[in-house]
């Protein structure tokens, strides 16, 4: 088992070390333990970059991985079969080695932050124990080589970002974000278990390396629809978890979690796996299941993007940004640009986590005020904030010199590239989408500074008697209350609470990543993670005549590796554009080589339209909040219907509670009325029988059954009477009746007799 | 070794019947005395066991076979009846399982205080009954184990259950009783239908009637008999159906477990249940397998329907044990759709699923009858807030819930995932499976629905409890009329814990239960397959 | 026109009379009882004390050794044909002697008599008289044998049932009981007479061969079937011919009931057997329609009825000694499935069924009358909560009541699964048959769970918790019963074995 | 003719069928319990006529013993019955078969 393996496992198993502790001792320890929860995370992180240290920085090789794996459950030698196990394990890839330190990084400074932000909370202890398991499963996830154990972990950051979101459960509204959390991602999960148990019952096997193995020889026994049924299926985890179109609806609510949780959650780590499983997924994924990626994702981008701009909430702008951007990461990966997806992904990470705890902190210091209609003029109370804030911010406008703009550059120019190859046309939707939602971003982000830090305070404008309710949920902030909001109360937050700020704000400028700030394909991380080839592909019908050709097609089993190592190894020689043309060659799948292409060839058209979007919409910030030529109370008026339309998050929550939930809630009802009343009275038909026929007692009066089974009580009441009537008591009655038998019998037979 | 794992608990009831009715304390260690015993028993089988051998159609471990009853009947050679238990991996978890649960249903039956004599004897024997159901490998004896359960059952359920107890009790009584006489004609059809190798003779054995070779042509049940051997299965299928309960058939478990007291409602769902599905395993399929075959497809359906209806009645329930109850239907829908597909993974699935379903249901109901001693209601309208005010219970409440609804790293999710995989491996029943995925929402969504109701939130104001102000200045809950512990207490953990203990572990390397099954498992899949049929 | 005999055939006569007297010992010891018990009645002026029960048991037990002699004997008939002496025969004096000695047993722990009599002379001599009759109606091979053991046996009845002279119920009984039975047996008379006609013979097995050899007239031949078998279906009782049973059960003395219920049912069916699987022409093949009379479509007809109209009335009864004469109606339904079948297997089921129905039956209506004693009444309703008051005795009618549904571990279930073994032996035909038994007994398990329903699931109505004993001997011979039958429940080979041993008949030309 | 002047055995069972039927008549609608008795003892009757009609006519000592024993039994049975329904008259003042209904269902 490789060294690196196993500091692997330990990093996986450390958070989870750290919830056990601290779920069960957490009162017995001083300060509730929250040093050990911290102390662990660092450790963990050390770990990871020494990890990374070694994986990227030593070994700077793009196809680098290694896999271990132990067999979890055997089932024997199944018939029809033969031997078969289900494993468990682990792989490093360059991937897995950046997720790993990104995860653990965030994590700790999380960690360290809410030592501060969530001080004084009742259980303090408990929460730094759901952080510890969520960072396990995490983690989990990044780690895995299956879909199963994937799955098994993506359930459970599930259950963590459940438990988180409902931390302050007293809350009511905490509790229905909760639930709607987790069901909203049970059924994106339905979807990613059907495509699982789709690759399974072909292979039998649930890891990638076999599955991928076996399609790549054209193993797949069901038809190509089942392919790309698979893949969008698979993909619908990802609905779930990214908070993608439709499924987005929990995340905004997620925010009744703490901040801190939704800054590692909600914004960097979690939702960010359901791209990751996308990247992990990709080579399976058809031209079509591709193409209702890249849609959905524009979708998804743009909606949130329109939706954002109008929120009042600091953190559910933040929140919509976060889908908006999820939604560039899905589209990128749609369109092939698979590099730059998950570039953006760990950028993003970064500085949206940068901006959540900024915002934490604002909240914080403005005693859980979220509503930034009555912030403004922060900027001189918490200069640190605002500082690293608005850094944070600008990568996310996608400004230059920010490493927000190399990567969502790469993606739009990706989102370019593919609508070249699909032949324009409808395809040109997503980039332009694209690049409007670019615009919107700028603008809601530039509302969001000025709102919150320029100005002149607005706290006093609030009306007294609202969002009260708020405030008694958290009963750990109690003490809080009572506190008139002014701005003395207003001050810069603790180190604690500083310091990840410095750090994540430092993490969004381009040096980290790539020496040239206008194209990140320059950098180390472009080049480490490099888009797989397709083992789906329109050539795997004719692999048989292109083996005959000797073209040297992908082949059993270690096809993924081979195409890895011969189409990167000269990538990665021929640095600067290199990657692309050689990459061209290099594909089996032509179609993804003249995306590739084609992207790196938009690339300087992509940075020129998304500059000019970004200033565009920045401009319009400055228009409407600074120099107020326009001024957006008018406006919203003007344009009613639009504004309303966004400010209620284009009624996704309305439709769902009308359809699903009441519909669900109908069924259920009428279906248990149907188990009490129909069901139960027609198979009672033999205890209905008896019961009609027997002494009544209560528990048989008050039980009512329905009209059919009430018409076999009566006919068979009425016959058992009747049965019983003919016991007169009368003798000569019952003479009678034996002659009637006797006689009736005779008559009977003779006239079977005659006849 | 197994007669005295079956018969310790009737022992029990003997010594109990000379104890005085007043010594209540006697009585139940009595009780809890033989089911430790048992269960140290079911530990000493399950470490001897040789899991290598399939089981089935042969090769059963800790055979006891004695003949019993051998007596001439006319010209049909005598009527041998064998005294013959034995367990292969599919009984051994089932034996398991049922020392757990009757030892912590002895626990839990402290709180009865009425007619404890009576009630311990009755409980001995049902304990006794159960446990032989699971080792008997002789028709006959199984049938006689099988009816023994009922008597016991409907005077726990009618003597100390609820106030609408009659009804329940009657209706369970007729209703299984309905299911399982049909069972014995066939029984005498299968009798005369087989010829046991050995000796020549006809045979009740199990395992000779599990070898298709073994029939008569051109008797009733014989190969040959395609109709009567259809009609014997589905006969012998609603029978066993009754006991899972299956849909249509289920309507007597939600009145049977809301009136039934909260031991008996573990029992009920933690054992009895699985009997109806063992019996198919054990019985209908493997001495029927081209009618099981044939209607593989119908069993299917019938499973999503258990799943999807059953969660959706769940939904709808006020009534915080009857929810539970339809769970169970719903959860006993994934050992159908298992047992549906027909292949090792799914029927790997469906047991293990019985046996996690065992555990965790009696989990459920243990937890629902904890309130229900404080609070004297279970309408989940009248709680409220309780996570504040009874951490450990919330929190265990939390963990049997998500076990419920399937989360990994709980036992409850590795089996069904092995009942999905299955079900989709097989070309038969890949579109019910497709459907009844959806089963995992809705099962969420009750469960957390409910928790949302109860424990999260704030107290209602028509809540079963008050909120008052402690000593401590921190406010505290007080049930009315309930002097005991607020929060769980020692016997209470006691009954709890090691389940939630199996209920983790298991979920995390199941490998312990799932090793003792699979050759058997793959045995009888073998046995099952259309292969070996055809050259009958 | 008839010349007498001459001396030599007198000798001859005499002669054979002597040899047959040697078969004849056991019913002659009984006559001596049954005299010995009359006289000591007179002696004993009727005071009422346990001495004539005694004597009763005593001889009736001593009756054993000469009926267990006669196993030695040959199979054969004797009385010029008059009388058999087979193993069928043997067993049904063994059953009914026993079966006389629990009448007398349950007799003496019924604390009715003590104040609804004043002197219970004749009554021990009138059940040994019974007994005598029975066991003649097993052994008659004989018209006028058959009728004159039936005549006795349902005269002794009639007096018996309205022993209570004071008592309305037991005196109305009586009377229906007479009217029914005199009519009944009127008509099994004229058919006897028809049947008569047609063969010129009374031997059973000489009109078999008659019949076989000659021919009939269907016609008479059915209607004389009939009128018999109206005659026959009376004594056990099965629909449509059942009308007295209820009401005579419910008003006669409860042991006069439980005998009733067993004994001369067992006697019914014991001749039935007798007559119709010798005496009606079959030539081996019981189910096809034989000679143009399907008499064994009757006979399913009969019991079909039975099993549905005894369980299905049964639900409504609020009596337990009438709910128990409904159920004996639905027993004889069961009964007559064995008959059908129509072989030795079904022979020994039928027989075997007998004896497991004796001791439930018997049992039950033990219980019944123990708790009548304490409770003084026979109402449902006053069962509530006797599970507590009368713990054992509880026990003990839950588990001949299980018996009588015929659920394991007891005795009643093994004599279902003969039966229903019986039937479906030969093969699917009787399928259905088995199909409504099992359904019916399913209906019959509501009825039956009535009682522990009240005695256990309900509070008694007043509510002082006293414990009444219904003393030690009862207690003893209440849990022997209840002990056997679940022992033979569970091993019931010797029971089984007895009744294949007793399923040879004399004459019997089925397999 | 013949057939009316010389007695064959068709007349014979013709009356016996015909006393049959007036007894079951006598059985099933008279109210009296004695009338009752008498129409039983017409059934038996009738049976006798046919066991000494067949006795005559297909030869046989049968048939009249048969007769003989009827009548002995048809003598005990009218005994037994007259005490049964003093007794009936003793309790219920009147010996009406059809009001003595106290027992049914």
């Amino acid at each position: 088992m490789h060294s690196l393996i196993q500091l692997s496992i330990v990093v996986l198993l450390l958070p989870l070390l750290s919830f056990v502790i601290l779920i069960f001792f957490n009162r017995r320890l001083p300060r509730r333990g929250d040093f050990i929860g911290v102390g662990i995370l660092g450790s963990a992180f050390a770990i990871s970059a020494y990890i990374f240290w070694s994986v990227i920085v030593q070994t700077y090789d793009p196809a680098f991985r290694i896999a271990w794996d132990f067999t979890w459950i055997d089932l024997g030698n199944v018939p029809g079969v033969g031997p078969l196990q289900i494993k468990m394990g682990v792989v490093i890839d360059n991937l897995t080695a950046i997720m790993l330190a990104m995860v653990t990084l965030i994590s700790l400074l999380v960690h360290l932050y809410s030592t501060g932000y969530m001080a004084g909370d009742k259980n303090y202890g408990r929460y730094f124990a759901f952080l510890g398991i969520f960072t396990f499963s995490m983690l989990g996830i990044v780690l895995s080589d299956n879909l199963f154990s994937i799955y098994i972990f993506w359930e459970l950051v599930g259950l963590s970002s459940y438990l988180l979101i409902g931390f302050f459960f007293e809350k009511q509204s905490a509790a229905d974000a909760q639930k709607k959390a987790f069901l909203a991602n049970r059924v994106g999960d339905i979807g990613m278990w059907l495509g699982i148990l789709i690759l399974y019952s072909q292979f039998h096997t649930f890891s990638f390396e076999q599955i991928y193995a076996n399609l790549a020889a054209g193993q797949f026994g069901l038809s190509n629809g089942w392919l790309t049924a698979a893949g969008i299926l698979l993909f619908m985890g990802c609905v779930g978890k990214s908070a993608q179109f439709p499924l987005h609806v929990w995340l905004p609510d997620a925010m009744e979690g703490p901040t801190p949780v939704s800054a590692l959650i909600h914004a960097a780590t979690m939702v960010a796996a359901g791209v990751y499983f996308v990247a992990r997924i990709f080579v399976v994924l058809t031209p079509d299941a591709l193409h209702v990626i890249a849609f959905t994702g524009a979708l998804t981008a743009f909606m949130a993007a329109t939706i954002a701009i109008t929120q009042n909430d600091i953190k559910r702008v933040l929140a919509y940004s976060t889908v908006s951007q999820l939604g560039y990461m899905v589209l990128g990966l749609g369109v092939g640009a698979y590099s730059a997806a998950l570039f953006h992904l760990v950028t993003h990470a970064f500085f949206k986590a940068c901006l959540f705890l900024g915002s934490g902190a604002i909240i914080h210091a403005m005693h859980h005020e979220q509503d930034m209609r009555w912030m403004g003029g922060l900027r001189k109370h918490m200069p640190w904030t605002f500082a690293t804030f608005t850094l944070a911010t600008l990568a996310l406008a996608g400004l230059p010199l920010t490493s927000g703009f190399m990567s969502k550059d790469a993606i739009l120019a990706g989102a370019i590239g593919f609508a070249k190859v699909e032949g324009g046309g409808i395809f040109y939707l997503i980039p332009v989408l694209g690049f409007f939602s670019a615009m919107l971003t700028a603008f809601y982000m530039g509302r969001q500074i000025w709102l919150v830090f320029f100005g002149e305070s607005r706290t006093h404008l609030k009306p007294a008697d609202d969002h009260h309710a708020g405030h008694h949920a958290h009963a750990s902030h109690d003490e809080h209350t009572d506190e008139h909001h002014s701005e003395h109360g207003v001050h810069e937050v603790s180190w604690n609470m500083r310091a990840p700020l410095v750090i994540l704000a430092t993490l969004s400028v381009f040096f980290v990543y790539s020496p040239d700030p206008l194209d990140g394909g320059k950098g180390w991380f472009m080049k480490m993670i490099q888009t797989p080839a397709t083992v789906v592909g329109e050539n795997n019908h004719q692999k048989g005549e292109l083996l005959a050709a000797g073209v040297a097609a992908p082949t059993l089993p270690e096809a993924v590796p081979t195409v890895a190592a011969h189409g990167e190894a000269p990538a990665a020689a021929a640095g600067e554009h290199g990657g692309a043309e050689k990459g061209g060659h290099t594909y089996a799948d032509p179609r993804q080589a003249e995306i590739i292409h084609a992207g790196h060839g938009a690339h300087y058209t992509a940075i020129y339209i998304s500059s000019i979007m970004v200033l565009l919409g920045i401009s319009l910030a400055f228009v409407v909040y600074v120099f107020r030529i326009i001024d957006p109370e008018q406006t919203a008026i003007a344009i009613q219907p639009l504004y309303l339309f966004s400010l209620n998050k284009w009624y996704w929550d309305e439709i769902y509670e009308a359809t699903f939930i009441k519909g669900s809630m109908l069924i259920a009802n009428i279906l248990s009325w149907f188990d009490a009343t129909i069901v139960d009275g027609i198979v009672n038909g033999a205890a209905t029988l008896v019961r009609n026929f027997a002494l009544l007692n209560d528990g048989f009066d008050r039980h009512v059954v329905d009209g059919m089974v009430n018409f076999t009580a009566f006919t068979v009441n009425t016959t058992g009477a009747v049965l019983r009537k003919l016991q007169t008591g009368k003798v000569q009655t019952y003479v009678v009746m034996l002659l009637l038998a006797v006689f009736g019998y005779f008559v009977f037979y003779l006239t079977r007799l005659i006849y | 070794m197994l007669s005295l794992i079956v018969f310790l608990p009737i022992i029990a009831g003997l010594v109990i019947l000379a104890v005085p009715s007043s010594q209540k304390q006697i009585i139940r260690i009595v009780s809890l005395l033989a089911a430790l015993a048992q269960g140290v028993l079911a530990v000493l089988i399950w470490r001897g066991y040789n899991p290598s051998l399939p089981g089935i159609t042969g090769s059963f471990q800790y055979v006891e076979k004695v003949p019993w009853i051998s007596l001439q009947l006319g010209g049909f050679g005598s009527l041998n009846i064998e005294y013959f238990l034995g367990v292969d991996g599919i009984s051994i978890t089932m034996v398991i399982l049922t020392a757990l649960i009757s030892a912590i249903g002895v626990l839990s039956s402290w709180t009865i205080q009425k007619q404890v004599k009576g009630y311990f004897i009755l409980y001995n024997l049902l304990a006794s009954a159960m446990m032989g159901c699971f080792v008997a490998l002789d028709f006959f004896l199984f049938y006689v184990f099988w009816e023994v359960m009922l008597l016991p059952m409907y005077f726990l359920i009618g003597i100390w259950g609820g106030p609408n107890r009659e009804y329940a009790a009657i209706k369970f009584f007729l209703y299984t009783l309905f299911g399982s006489v049909f069972m014995l004609l066939v029984m005498i059809g299968l009798y005369f239908s087989v010829l046991d190798p050995a000796t020549g003779n006809h045979t009740f054995s199990l395992v000779a009637m599990a070898t298709q070779t073994n029939y008569i042509k051109g008797a009733i049940l014989g190969p040959d008999n395609v109709f009567w051997r259809y009609v014997a299965f589905i006969v012998l299928f609603i029978g066993f159906a009754i006991k899972v309960p299956m849909f249509p058939f289920h309507t007597w478990l939600p009145d049977a477990h809301v009136e039934a007291p909260t031991p008996i409602s573990v029992i009920l769902a933690g054992v009895l249940l699985k009997l109806g599905t063992y019996g198919m395993i054990r019985i209908n399929f493997p001495l029927f397998p081209e009618v099981f075959h044939a209607s593989m497809y119908v069993i299917g359906i019938f499973g999503a329907i258990n799943i999807i209806y059953g969660a959706f009645c769940a939904l709808a329930q006020k009534d915080l044990k009857k929810m539970v109850a339809y769970s169970s239907i719903s959860h006993m829908g994934y050992v159908l759709l298992g047992l549906a597909a027909g292949n090792s993974e799914g029927m790997v699935g469906a047991l293990y699923q019985m046996f996690n379903h065992g555990t965790i249901t009696a989990m459920l109901f243990l937890l629902v009858g904890v309130i229900y001693d404080r609070a004297h209601t279970r309408q989940i309208e009248k709680f409220g807030g309780l996570a504040s005010y009874m951490p450990v219970y919330a929190a265990l409440v939390t963990v049997a819930w998500f076990a419920s609804l399937g989360l990994p790293g709980l036992s409850g999710f590795i089996s069904e995932a092995l009942v999905f995989v299955g079900a989709f491996s097989s070309e038969t029943t890949r579109p019910i499976a497709m459907v009844s995925v959806l089963g995992i929402v809705f099962g969420a969504a009750y469960l957390l629905w409910s928790l949302q109701r109860m424990f999260l939130g704030q107290r209602r104001s028509d809540a079963a409890y008050d909120l008052v102000v402690g000593d401590d200045g921190h406010e505290h809950i007080h049930f009315h009329d309930w002097k005991g512990k607020l929060d769980l207490d020692g016997r209470e953990l006691a009954m709890l814990v090691p389940l939630v203990v199996i209920t983790i572990f298991l979920g995390i390397y199941p490998m312990p239960v799932l090793g003792m099954l699979t050759t058997s498992i793959n045995k009888l899949v073998e046995v099952l397959s259309p292969v070996v049929m055809s050259h009958l | 026109m008839f010349e007498l005999p001459s001396g030599a055939e007198i000798q001859s006569i005499i002669a054979s009379l002597q040899a047959s007297v040697g078969f004849f010992i056991p019913e002659i010891y009984l006559s001596l009882l049954f005299m010995l018990l009359i006289v000591i009645d007179l002696v004993a002026k009727g005071r009422k004390n346990n001495l004539l029960a005694i004597t009763t048991l005593v001889g009736l037990a001593g009756s054993f050794f000469f009926i267990y002699q006669q196993h030695a004997l040959p199979a054969g008939e004797f009385f010029f044909g008059m009388y058999v002496l087979d193993e069928f025969a043997l067993f049904f004096k063994y059953f009914f002697v026993l079966s006389g000695m629990l009448a007398v047993v349950i007799t003496m722990a019924d604390e009715q008599f003590d104040s609804e009599v004043k002197s219970i002379g004749e009554y021990y001599a009138l059940i040994v008289a019974m007994v005598i009759g029975m066991i003649m109606m097993a052994c008659s091979s004989d018209l006028l044998m058959i009728f004159l053991s039936m005549e006795l046996v349902s005269f002794t009845a009639y007096i018996l049932t309205g022993y209570f002279k004071r008592n309305a119920r037991s005196s109305e009984a009586a009377l229906k009981y007479l009217v029914y039975g005199a009519v009944s047996s009127g008509l099994m008379v004229y058919g006897f007479s028809l049947i008569y006609g047609l063969t010129a013979q009374t031997n059973l097995i000489k009109i078999s061969a008659e019949l076989a050899t000659h021919g009939y007239d269907p016609l008479v031949m059915i209607f004389s079937t009939l009128l018999v078998l109206a005659g026959f279906g009376y004594k056990i009782g099965a629909v449509p011919f059942h009308f007295w049973s209820p009401d005579v059960y419910e008003g006669a003395p409860t042991p006069i009931t439980a005998y009733l219920s067993v004994a001369s049912k067992a006697a019914g069916f014991a001749l039935l057997m007798r007559f119709y699987y010798i005496a009606v022409p079959h030539d081996g093949h019981a189910y096809e329609d034989i000679l143009g009379i399907d008499w064994l479509s009757l006979l399913i007809l009969l019991s079909v009825a039975s099993m549905i109209y005894g369980n299905v009335v049964a639900l409504w009864q609020k009596n337990v000694k009438r709910l128990l004469a409904y159920s004996s109606i639905a027993h004889a339904g069961y009964l007559l499935l064995g008959i059908i079948v129509m072989d030795e297997l079904g022979t020994q089921a039928t027989l075997f069924y007998l004896l497991s129905y004796f001791l439930m039956n018997f049992g039950a209506f033990y219980v019944v009358i123990l708790i009548a004693n304490k409770t003084g009444s026979e109402n449902l309703d006053d069962y509530r909560g006797l599970g507590k008051s009368m713990p054992l005795a509880g026990a003990a009618l839950t588990v001949f009541l299980i018996s009588l549904v015929g659920l394991p571990p007891t005795l009643g279930f093994i004599g279902k699964l003969m039966i229903f073994s019986a039937l479906l032996a030969k093969g699917s035909l009787y399928m259905w048959l088995a199909l409504i038994g099992i359904m019916t007994s399913v209906i019959s398990l509501y009825y039956y769970m009535l009682i522990p329903l009240n005695m256990y699931l309900r509070e008694s109505r007043h509510h002082e918790e006293k414990q009444l004993s219904p003393g030690m001997p009862a207690q003893i011979f209440m849990a022997v019963l209840m002990i056997l039958t679940i022992y033979f429940g569970l091993f019931f080979a010797p029971l089984s074995d007895f009744a294949k041993y007793s399923s040879a008949m004399f004459g019997l030309t089925l397999h | 003719m013949e057939q009316l002047t010389t007695i064959g055995l068709n007349h014979y069972l013709t009356i016996s069928a015909f006393l049959l039927g007036f007894g079951l008549f006598a059985v099933m609608t008279r109210k009296n319990a004695i009338v009752v008795l008498m129409g039983v003892e017409l059934i038996l009757n009738a049976a006798n006529i046919n066991f000494l009609a067949f006795s005559k006519y297909n030869g046989g000592m049968e048939g009249v013993m048969f007769a003989l024993f009827v009548i002995v039994i048809a003598a005990a049975e009218a005994a037994i019955a007259l005490a049964i329904v003093i007794n009936i008259y003793k309790i219920f003042k009147s010996v009406d078969v059809s009001s003595i209904d106290s027992l049914k269902e």
